[in-house]
């Protein structure tokens, strides 16, 4: 047990980093949001840069653009490329779940036409699954996609949608069949997002942010040809789609909150004296800190049965539940700390630059997003511990004939 | 035994109830919110004026109704419900409170009477930086009447005609009042987390002070006006907490998921459970508080930090949990939860966090038991 | 809003001490279980005593040889002889429980026979409906019992009887009908507790104390004439039971806990120095001082509604679960004080005379006496918030076609 | 990176699981339980060091098996899984790794041997009061190689051969090995929440004392062996919270409660979900310690009282919640659940309580900031 590389590891580490040393732009642009236009193109530049070396999808056969590489290398060069100064990245979704979804249930031409283009950057993908009435239900999706002659005529609306604005292609699920149970009734196609009949609409968040947008469909037209899986297969490619998602939520930077805390009670007092001194604080310091290391060390269980070659454990489905938690707690105890001023926002005048104040902000966004609390340890109860579902009155029963209260 | 609010009390409730529910919506919470000019719904203001809610406590020789403080209590259940947006904390509960408890028979005569109906909005400045208040920080000072330093954040100190200034004329601090409309006088709005309830930075060059009761006992007339402040604030806190709990019950109602109400899944159902044991919690230890307030008892410290305290802890934990009961829908700007999300921290941080009151309580219990 | 008796209630109450002042034993007799022995003699003298002077069963009507009384007298008087040093109360379950169910749903000659007796304490009975397959679920009741001749023979066991090895009678549940769904197949019957046929076990629990029993029921024959109410509505008769129980679970005495603690941290020191100056334990006691305080304050508010003769909301009912809590989170707390000494539970060594670690090993009984943490909060959520049951699969099918497992 | 064990320790640790499935049922524990008289299973604790397991981590040259102290991680969880009724910790991780850490070759060549035989049973004499343990508290005293003074609690004191006891001969303490069938040794079983660890009161009245490395750093030393224990007994509580989850499903699965299994509802899953969250919180913290323990690096300190606030609080937690996933039947004294929540509490206060630990932790963390 250590935290050394193998020889074999180190090698690979070093050519890495001189790698991106060599080559990762020196500034990092902004997050791509509605709220601050996305600099895409240094996004795809860069994206390109490490295709064609071979460090973007390093996992990936060569015939697709990848690397050829394996899952430890692709641990390392992440470890090594969040080192430096990149710019952010808007391929994420299409790479770690659409684009994966093609290549395991899309026909030959599809692979063919889109696998080496997202690879480099030069697509961009969104994922259209969650809708208004579904939520944290995602096989409720209502969305319509009706045939006529050799096509599909699609109507509903899709929500929670990130980078639905920038996105060339969308991966999106829609309810070909009601009268048969919800599972057995979808369908899986990819549609061009700038299609007439789509229109995207940001989400204005509680931050004030808008991150996700809903994406609403008029009259859409799509050829059968954009069918990607079998009809009535939808929900089976979907799960293809999400076996990715609640990985790639993840974590959250709760590492460095408990250090945050830190620095502000070294300069604050309570009625006791420096909040620092304080007992209190210092239990829930620990507290904090405990939990942020388990949940290091966790990921690090995880990338060394990687390295390993096996498959991780159950482990890391912890970590997005713990971080949304310790980030909502640490905030509302820093406001405390800082007593009648903590309400003050302004980044100008808060300790911190108001990093706590927008943490709270943020924390319950990441508290829903891609699971709630609620589904999260539903999750683990059922696929880890193997305790039985709830009782399922949607299963056996045609979709149209599912309560939905209206 | 008679631990409950009377007929006529539980009927002004609902009075208040059936008027903030016409007169205050969240619409008009919301119009404040999304406009930058506007820091408190001055039609209401006029309403509630109009009410003599602002002088139920204030004595009817001063212009007020000379009602109790119980009477107060219940309007402030119904104001935390509402999330109305006007200065009725920091005009009543502060400013009325302080003028009542150290004010001469001239300042009570001067200003009771436009506080009860409506003409003069009060803040109550004493912070100067992050952290629990302590004499020792005090920058501001007095010097031949004038004023000098700043206070930040000031609840409705953008808005305010008069303000209760904790400051140095000695070594020691004392209270002071200050026209806000008088030269000498910077006030600068802030960003805050609730922006229906504004704040504001308030430098004073020079500005006219007029002192507010004994010399040298700032700190002490602040502390008995905080323990005022407390117990009707938790109040507000109490009504916030079952208006949170009302919508995350509405809500688990008409939401369905897998084909039921998620209301029927025990997650939501102990969630629920558990916001409302909060809430109980927090009203029977207000309930208290009311009855220390209003009967001037000696417990009053304990009470009021008592009350602060549980009214913390209910509306905090019942706003974040009725937000994450909404799931997506309740992280969107559309839906009320981060209102009260809002609301929560700043009713939960405007009189001192719950932490400072925490060892109030234990220092109290401390002198209680060696006594 | 005052504390203060009306001058009714302060008649009432100079009367009610003067009277326990002339009446009342001056020595406390230890809990009646099996570890000591009861002292049943001195807590029927007392029941007789106050059942004479009208102070037993304060609001029952005279005739039932009640006090014809309000229930803010029973209250005021409850709490004028807990100052009291009084025999422990053996009576409870029945004349709280029991003998109320037979008032409402037994035939006169029952009313005539058990009533008076009850009252003035020369016959204690003792409630017969939990069973080892049920728990929380009371009404999997599968004690059989069959018709044969005009009377029954009943089969089973019951389980948790508090009181059962001292008490002359019982009210029992069984099932007469397992081919109708669960709540329309039981049936209720009053029991000789001495008859043949019936054997108690005394319960070992893992605090080593012994307050409860097992009761089985082997060939035991009752007459049709000892049923209380129809055949087949036995639910229906242990609903108006049930009613009563949890509210006379209740407290427990934690209003106490955090001066203990103040006690204990009083002459103990941490690392920091002493234990009182402790932030965090500061901290604690103001949350734990809260919770206390708050429920007595809860309970005062269920009284002014007795004493204005109007019916108590429903806020009693948090009563027990936040109790228990507090409990145990108190004596984990306390003991983490007491660090390595903690461990000891001997009374002659340990601080306190071992009360924390006596109350470590109470809580998880209480947390699941008379309804666990969860069916409380079911119970909240159902009844107080009016949210909908969870799906139940047990309510339209043969009680005999339930799932159990078996 | 290969933060995990190795195949080999793998092997080891299954191998144990089956060695104490065979050895020591739940059977066997209570039987030291039930038994007044009894305050260890003899018959395992030889089967044990037939094993080699006390001698794993002490060296070949000393009659160990040389191996390294993560082999004595995998062993910990299991005999934390078992609830193994054995002196191990007092042996192992406190007396053998004192004089490991402390002792003199001559020391190391005595005890070592036997104490890898199973010859000798150890103990750890620190504490005299409730409390944290301070130099201030320290009454025991030596004089001349004289020891004199009360230890309380001493787990294990009652069936020990040899304790490490820390008491002062000048200002400052240091350790001292005292063979406690020699004279002047006086010891009481104490009556303590885990019947299956024993623990008594030792009271020295000049008992022989041979010094036990350095004069004046017993303080520094002991802390030297607690940092060490903590981490071992972090893995015993990650072992015996592994238990307690797996009973609270099996039951959960089994029992049925209005037409379902209790593991269907949300409330008993999300609980068990909670568990399986702190239980895997904890082993992360545990490994991160093995690997600062066996690799000796300068971030034990910190990394053992991670590894200790990990495993104290997932155990206690796993052990409540546990016995009342099992309700009625788990409060009763024929289920197991009490024999996990009495090891919780064991474990959680025989090397200190958490509470200690985390105040150790914060400043071990304010040292490096500063640094």
């Amino acid at each position: 047990m250590d935290f050394n590389d193998t020889p074999e590891e180190a090698a690979y580490r070093a050519q890495a980093r001189a790698w991106l040393e060599a080559n990762a732009p020196k500034t990092r642009v902004g997050e791509v949001s509605h709220d601050d236009a996305p600099n895409l193109e240094a996004s795809r530049a860069w994206q390109r840069k490490k295709a064609e070396a071979g460090y973007a999808c390093i996992t990936w056969p060569k015939e697709w653009g990848g690397g050829g590489g394996k899952a430890w290398q692709s641990v390392i060069f992440g470890q090594e490329e969040a080192k430096v100064a990149t710019p952010v990245n808007p391929f994420a979704i299409g790479l770690g779940m659409c684009v994966p979804t093609v290549m395991a249930a899309g026909n030959d031409a599809d692979k063919q036409r889109f696998v080496k283009p997202a690879v480099l950057g030069e697509e961009i993908w969104c994922q259209l699954f969650s809708e208004p009435a579904g939520g944290s239900d995602v096989a409720a999706a209502r969305t319509r996609a009706i045939r006529e002659g050799d096509g599909w005529v699609i109507n509903g609306q899709k929500v929670w949608t990130s980078g639905a604005h920038y996105s060339d292609f969308g991966l999106l699920l829609v309810r070909t069949d009601p009268d048969v149970p919800k599972h057995k009734g979808m369908t899986m196609f990819w549609i061009d997002m700038k299609a007439p009949g789509v229109e995207v609409r940001p989400i204005h968040q509680m931050s004030g942010a808008s991150n996700f947008n809903e994406v609403y469909f008029t009259d859409l037209k799509v050829k059968d040809s954009q069918r990607v899986g079998d009809v009535g297969e939808g929900w089976r490619v979907a799960l293809v789609t999400l076996m990715n998602e609640r990985l790639s939520v993840g974590g959250g930077g709760t590492g460095s909150g408990h250090r945050r805390v830190f620095k502000l009670a070294g300069d604050i007092s309570t009625l006791a004296g420096m909040a620092l001194k304080d007992g209190a604080l210092r239990e829930k310091i620990a507290e904090w800190y405990v939990q942020a290391e388990g949940l290091k060390y966790t990921t690090y269980r995880t990338m060394t049965a990687l390295s390993r070659g096996q498959t991780p454990g159950p482990e890391s489905s912890i970590s997005k539940i713990v971080t949304a938690g310790l980030m909502q707690e640490m905030a509302n105890a820093a406001l405390e700390l800082e007593d009648q001023f903590g309400i003050i926002s302004d980044p100008e005048l808060a300790p911190l630059a108001g990093a706590f104040q927008m943490s709270l902000m943020a924390a319950p966004g990441l508290r829903i997003a891609g699971g709630t609390d609620e589904i999260l340890r539903n999750i683990i109860a059922e696929r880890v511990l193997g305790l039985p579902q709830d009782v399922r009155l949607d299963k056996d029963v045609a979709f149209k004939d599912i309560p939905t209260g209206r | 035994m008679d631990f409950d609010f009377s007929d006529d009390q539980k009927f002004l409730k609902g009075e208040a109830r059936k008027f903030l529910e016409a007169r205050s919506p969240v619409s008009a919470v919301r119009a404040v919110l999304d406009d930058p000019a506007a820091s408190y719904d001055k039609a209401l203001w006029k309403a509630v004026a109009e009410q003599g809610w602002l002088g139920a406590a204030i004595p009817e020789a001063h212009g007020g109704l000379g009602l109790g403080r119980l009477e107060l209590c219940v309007i402030a259940e119904e104001l935390g419900r509402a999330l109305a947006p006007i200065p009725f904390a920091s005009s009543v509960y502060f400013l009325a409170e302080a003028i009542m408890l150290a004010g001469s028979e001239a300042q009570k005569a001067k200003w009771l009477p436009k506080l009860a109906a409506g003409e003069v909005i009060g803040c109550f400045a004493t912070v100067e930086r992050p952290g629990v208040l302590t004499e020792s920080q005090i920058a501001a000072r007095v010097e031949g009447g004038k004023i000098s330093g700043a206070k930040i954040p000031v609840t409705d100190g953008d808005i305010a005609d008069l303000a209760v200034v904790l400051a140095k004329d000695g070594q020691r601090s004392s209270l002071w009042l200050v026209e806000l409309a008088g030269a000498g006088v910077k006030r600068e709005t802030l960003q805050t987390l609730d922006p229906t309830r504004g704040a504001a930075r308030l430098t004073f060059t020079g500005a006219a002070a007029e002192r507010l009761g004994e010399a040298g006992e700032g700190m002490a007339l602040a502390e008995q006006v905080l323990n005022r402040a407390a117990v009707l604030l938790a109040f507000e806190q109490v009504g916030g907490a079952g208006r949170c709990l009302e919508m995350a019950k509405e809500y688990a109602l008409q939401r369905y998921a897998f084909g039921r109400p998620i209301g029927s899944y025990q997650a939501i159902k102990h969630k629920l459970a558990d916001i409302y044991i909060k809430t109980e919690l927090a009203r029977s230890n207000a309930y208290y508080g009311a009855w220390a307030l209003e009967s001037g008892a000696a417990e009053l410290p304990t009470a009021a930090a008592a009350a602060r305290v549980a009214g913390c802890e209910a509306f905090w934990f019942a706003a974040k949990e009725s937000l994450q009961t909404h799931g997506g829908m309740g992280y969107t700007w559309e839906v009320d939860c981060h209102l009260f999300y809002r609301r929560a921290q700043q009713l939960g941080l405007v009189a001192g966090a719950a932490k400072a009151w925490k060892e109030r309580l234990v220092s109290e219990l401390e002198r209680r038991n060696a006594a």
